[in-house]
């Protein structure tokens, strides 16, 4: 093959950023489908037009997901991405490796494909990214002797992910890296064999700040709280005032709910725990002096997608609060119930969001069995367009008897 | 024949021992400065995170020199990030400077910290995706060459800057909530290829994929037919039926969506909202998109009050204002006619001139 | 022949004149006490407004007995307001004391203004209406009568509280955007009177009414029929259709709906939202809506902060709160489940407990 | 007749707000339709349900509108409201009146109705409740030689009603009663015999206090403001502030936007007009001291409605500013438009509102010719799914050309 020129790439090798170009090079050296892969790529900037055909079904053994087709649609001419698939591998909670594992990675893709990959793919899932077709077993063979397994695509579970929680961050309140994998490896034949409306998606953030936007990007929500009070440490609030922090100002004129009071004569902060929202801003600007209270779990909020189709939701409030303690079970049976009523109820393509705004809150939380509070709501509804249910009604022939 | 639905492997294996030893137990952390963040423990022990970017897509050959710089630095731990970046762990604190200056000399970016940008989490486009309306990697690319100095210092913007790409209407990743999303669009209804529908098209499903109803069953030719005024090219029909081709390279493009967020710190979280509806494809370095989001952030930094995040800011100023200071025209398109238009109409006398 | 398309009578004709020589040249207001505002205009004129309740639904001796009244004192002039107060128009200060001298002996209820209860917009209920699910003057007086002294003084309340009463569904009048709103509602679907549907309606029209689409023909019966589920008991249908009775004496109540309303001072105006699903029909007196109207009233009166109207108040302490502090269970019917529900949802973490 | 009991109705001439019911007493002693109507009440009240047949259509020569047929639905029973129908009578702009004409209105309804009318109903006409079939013409007769008119009814225009504006209100930005006066005799016809999709309202309230409820209420709402700046007396402040009014706290604290500052060593406020959205709170508690600015005009906002049958809408703005001179060409040349679009596009029972809904912002404001603003919106649109116009796009066999 003769070297092809890149003049169009090339211009994204320039600059300070790491330059994915470059790395494609690099790659390419080793690996011929790279070389027909920045060939096509090149060819894609100058179309202003992407050239991978719509997929086909590929897979491995025993999996209806994992495995995503992808096939050049200029084979003839980029014979060696005619096929150049992409597996999805499921990543350890929190995305922590250790070098053995991660070189492991390395040796596996570059025996059995590109050596071009995701780290991460915004699921959250290792994206090996380009093999052939006859490949794919191999690759999943190699990794499932080297411990580990595919991820989810289609509509089915998609691999769940969580923030760096207890491992790294004072602010976690649950351990969301527990949660994560027990509930990847509960729900394996949720991922691996999707037989759902659509896609369901778990994200795990320990805290409000919300780090792997869980209420933006998953299905069920579940996200770090606290049912009693902040714990401030007044020693602490005296050295951020002493060092010229502006308390009043920065912190509590911040307040959405105005819960805070600095005395700023003896330079001691105090919430009104009714008032207070758990928002995090005064953690997260006095980290060293205020924390989340002690009771902690989580709130679990239901819905969130992106915009196709009927518009992005984030996800909203289905309950306050729930401590979560291995094994998690009052977690898994509402997560059966949620699962066993959009399975019967949703249509092809329709997230649980849109299965819930077409029938409604009512009832859903009939059919999964939680009671309705005002947390689940900015707002009472403004119409008085309400479905009365039968046992709510006196029925004329009843009324006569 | 290998084992499957073994699930991840686990993540406890993987944590380095100062983790281990104090899981649960982080007391405080604080920034030492951009890209560099210290972990102190109840017990006193502390952890040094280098946050690092990457352009996500990676060969191993950077995997493997990641790995070496964390068997030389970190004991051999290190960690990814959701917005795609590389943290290295370091629990000797000797460690923390030789590993800056070997980043440096290297030309590894170390930021994202504090009030910086922080990588731009985005999607395949051109490289790997079906129904891209333009390229992720080159634009997230050329954009943050352009903000270089924002993600390496800390001290330049009112508040942390989350952008997002995505390559199509899909909008996948979590462009719907970013202080500024970069947006691939098509704005062409499909050229459906009659010939095809009927042979790898199931007709009802691509009907019924149409969130504003405008595919109509055509007969005559077996086929479907797309009420073009109706069509608002997301692009699900072609999702469920390849014979309905939605990219065109002469209309697809660039919007820029702006002020939202994921955090519910003082505000509740909220969506990104509709700032240049059209920028065209001018690959590889799309100018226009780089100068567009340039003049939104240093608008934003200038115009700012600190701690104030792009849609705080919006929210305060009015986006009334928003379109007067950063110049940009508004629109019939920034006006939404979706499901939930009605509550975005401004419903009050009050606003500004 | 009478003349047609006259229009109404010439506004001009009827002013008093001391607002023809100060028309558009007023130049400020004050309370002198609760329901007597005293105008001034840029020349130093000054007119005095006595405002006085009204049930509205008057006969003609009750309108003769205010002609006789303002013959006495007003020069003759009067006029109503939107809310069905009626105002004499005093030019002369030296008039305004006897005025109110007689209006007390009268027993005519003067008051209404700054931060009262005014009168209560309402509709008409049993006495005229084709589809109401309660009587509407009805439960004015029983209210009003209950609220009598937050109409009569305006150092009562935090700010003024604007009520208003509907017979049904419909929500005629500006009940949707009321501090309280009382409204009639039906909850059962309509009966379908088979017999008469193919000889009074039109049956595509009466399909076409349902805004759920409930309603589905009905061949063998020459009629049509309706998916109960699927019913929200609006009677659009019935206004559409006379043989699908909507009235239902079991079950037709009253829900109540706060925190609207319509001026732009300070915060948006915005919709009442329900408090109360259901409060039954308990004629002539009504005493579980005037205990639940007086328990709302009373709370914030008790709780909020001077000049914060209900919704205002509602807003700061939160919705959580407000249950709480009322007393009133949250239900799933408090959950909007129409068009725009999902704006309603609470998509934050940021709530109370 | 016997003399029927009403012990129901009697329970409401108890407590000190004028009783409707003594009203009705009192109009009873004159009028037989009155007895039969309160039988007929006091039943309604012991059964819980109305006693009222669905309409049938009735009228006055060359009208479609301004009466509604009523028919009790136990005639024999009730033989004098066998016919009760109701008439409505279009009032002056800003209900003002002088005796001479209100006594006329009351010797007019005392020979040909019930002696009952409502001042006002919520639309604002004077609502004669009461006549029968043979008496519509004559009532409509007496009360047309008297120099009144019928209202509007059914899907036409509906009677538009005002503030009292100017004649009473110094924060009048604009000549409501005038506009009120001249538009409704404008449009006559369109009031008069229907012939819309459903109805349309016009309310017009002098600033932002919005005392008609037009944003609420109204197709059309148009809403006094101002283009300048507040006008601030500083004299008048002083002496709000040395009579112990607490400017800082009920003025400055409570300015949406922030934009009043109060000097309270000097005793001055000061607004930053490009802040100020005219909101009208410190107007409101600064009558003596601050008005509107001095170039006025109007807002004008579509859509409002209550809500049946798409939910209750608010009024948006279209129209941010525009002087209102007579004789108002501006105004009703934009009036013609929005009709003629609504007419052409839609559906029965659909209103303005509702269409504008159903065919996006964007075909209304090219229809009608009005700039997009971004005024228009509390934010812009979230999803991407903009509708590109046929001369936005590149057609591909153009690009070949």
């Amino acid at each position: 093959m003769t070297e092809r020129k890149t003049p169009m790439l090339d211009e994204l090798e320039k600059g300070p950023w790491p330059s994915f170009v470059t790395d494609l090079k690099r790659a390419a050296e080793k690996n011929d489908s790279v070389k027909d892969l920045i060939a096509q790529l090149e060819q894609s900037y100058e179309e202003k037009k992407g050239h991978w055909k719509h997929g086909g079904i590929v897979g491995v053994r025993g999996y209806g997901a994992g495995v995503i087709g992808r096939y050049s649609d200029e084979p003839e001419k980029y014979p060696n991405i005619a096929e150049f698939h992409t597996l999805r591998i499921n990543s350890p909670a929190g995305w922590f490796y250790d070098t053995k594992t991660l070189r492991n990675v390395c040796d596996m893709w570059e025996e059995h494909g590109s050596g071009l990959l995701n780290l991460h793919g915004t699921t959250g899932d290792i994206i090996l990214l380009g093999t052939k077709t006859n490949e794919l077993q191999p690759t999943f063979d190699a990794f499932s002797d080297a411990g580990f397994d595919l991820g989810g695509s289609g509509s089915g579970l998609r691999s769940p992910s969580a923030c760096c929680g207890p491992a790294r961050c004072e602010w976690a309140c649950y351990d969301t890296l527990d949660v994560c994998d027990n509930l990847t490896h509960e729900y394996q034949d949720e991922m691996h064999r999707p037989m759902w409306p659509y896609k369901f998606k778990f994200k795990f953030s320990g805290c409000p700040n919300d780090c792997v936007a869980s209420i933006a990007r998953s299905d069920l929500s579940v996200i770090g709280t606290w049912r009693d009070t902040l714990r401030i440490n007044q020693e602490e609030i005296k050295n951020y005032a002493n060092s010229g922090m502006d308390i009043q100002g920065r912190v509590c004129e911040k307040c959405p709910t105005k819960a805070l009071t600095f005395n700023s004569e003896t330079k001691e902060l105090f919430v009104k725990a009714e008032d207070c929202t758990r928002c995090m801003h005064c953690i997260n600007v006095l980290p060293k002096a205020v924390r989340p209270g002690k009771e902690k779990g989580a709130t679990l909020m239901i819905g969130g997608k992106s915009t196709i189709l009927r518009s992005a939701f984030l996800s909203w409030v289905i309950v306050p609060f729930m401590p979560l303690e291995a094994p998690y079970t009052e977690l898994k049976d509402l997560i059966a119930r949620i699962w066993e009523w959009w399975d019967e109820h949703g249509k092809t393509r329709e997230r649980i969001g849109e299965l819930i705004y077409r029938l409604g809150m009512g009832n859903f939380l009939r059919a999964v069995d939680l009671p309705p509070v005002p947390q689940m709501v900015k707002e009472p509804r403004a119409n008085p367009y309400i479905f009365w249910q039968a046992d709510e009604v006196i029925k004329a022939d009843e009324a006569t008897k | 024949m290998s084992r499957t639905d073994l699930g991840p492997p686990d993540y406890k294996e993987m944590l380095p021992p100062v983790i281990k030893e104090n899981y649960g137990q982080w007391l405080y952390h604080e920034y030492l400065k951009p890209g560099v963040m210290k972990h102190v423990s109840e017990k006193g022990d502390a952890l040094y995170t280098i946050r690092i970017g990457s352009p996500r897509l990676v060969g191993l050959d950077t995997v493997r020199e990641l790995c070496d710089l964390a068997d030389k630095y970190c004991d051999g731990y290190l960690r990814f990030t959701s917005r795609h970046n590389v943290e290295l762990l370091v629990s000797n604190e000797a460690n923390v400077d030789p590993l800056l200056a070997e980043l440096k000399q290297k030309g590894m970016p170390v930021g994202g910290t504090g009030n910086s940008i922080s990588n731009i989490v985005h999607t395949q486009g051109w490289i790997h995706c079906h129904t891209p309306a333009t390229d992720a990697s080159g634009i997230v690319k050329a954009v943050m060459d352009d903000l270089y100095d924002y993600f390496t210092h800390d001290d330049l913007l009112p508040a942390r800057l989350r952008v997002a790409m995505a390559c199509c209407l899909n909008m996948c990743g979590a462009v719907h909530c970013s202080d500024i999303a970069i947006l691939g669009i098509h704005r062409t209804p499909p050229r459906i290829d009659h010939t095809k529908v009927s042979k790898v098209c199931e007709i009802p499903t691509v009907i019924a994929s149409c969130p504003t109803a405008a595919i109509k069953p055509d007969p005559k030719n077996k086929s479907v037919k797309v009420t073009e005024e109706k069509c608002m090219y997301c692009g699900n029909c072609y999702t469920m039926c390849p014979a309905m081709e939605i990219m065109d390279p002469l209309n697809d493009g660039i919007a820029i969506l702006v002020g939202g967020k994921v955090s519910n710190s003082r505000t509740a979280p909220g969506f990104s909202r509709l700032a240049i509806p059209f920028l065209p494809n001018n690959a590889p370095r799309w100018p226009e998109v780089t100068e567009a989001v340039r003049n939104i952030v240093e608008t934003w930094a200038k115009d700012a009050k600190k701690g104030e995040r792009m849609g705080e800011w919006i929210s305060r100023i009015g986006w009334e204002r928003f379109f007067d200071r950063t110049g940009i025209p508004f629109t019939d398109k920034h006006i939404d006619d979706y499901i939930f238009s009605i509550p975005t109409f401004r419903t009050t006398t009050n606003f500004k001139w």
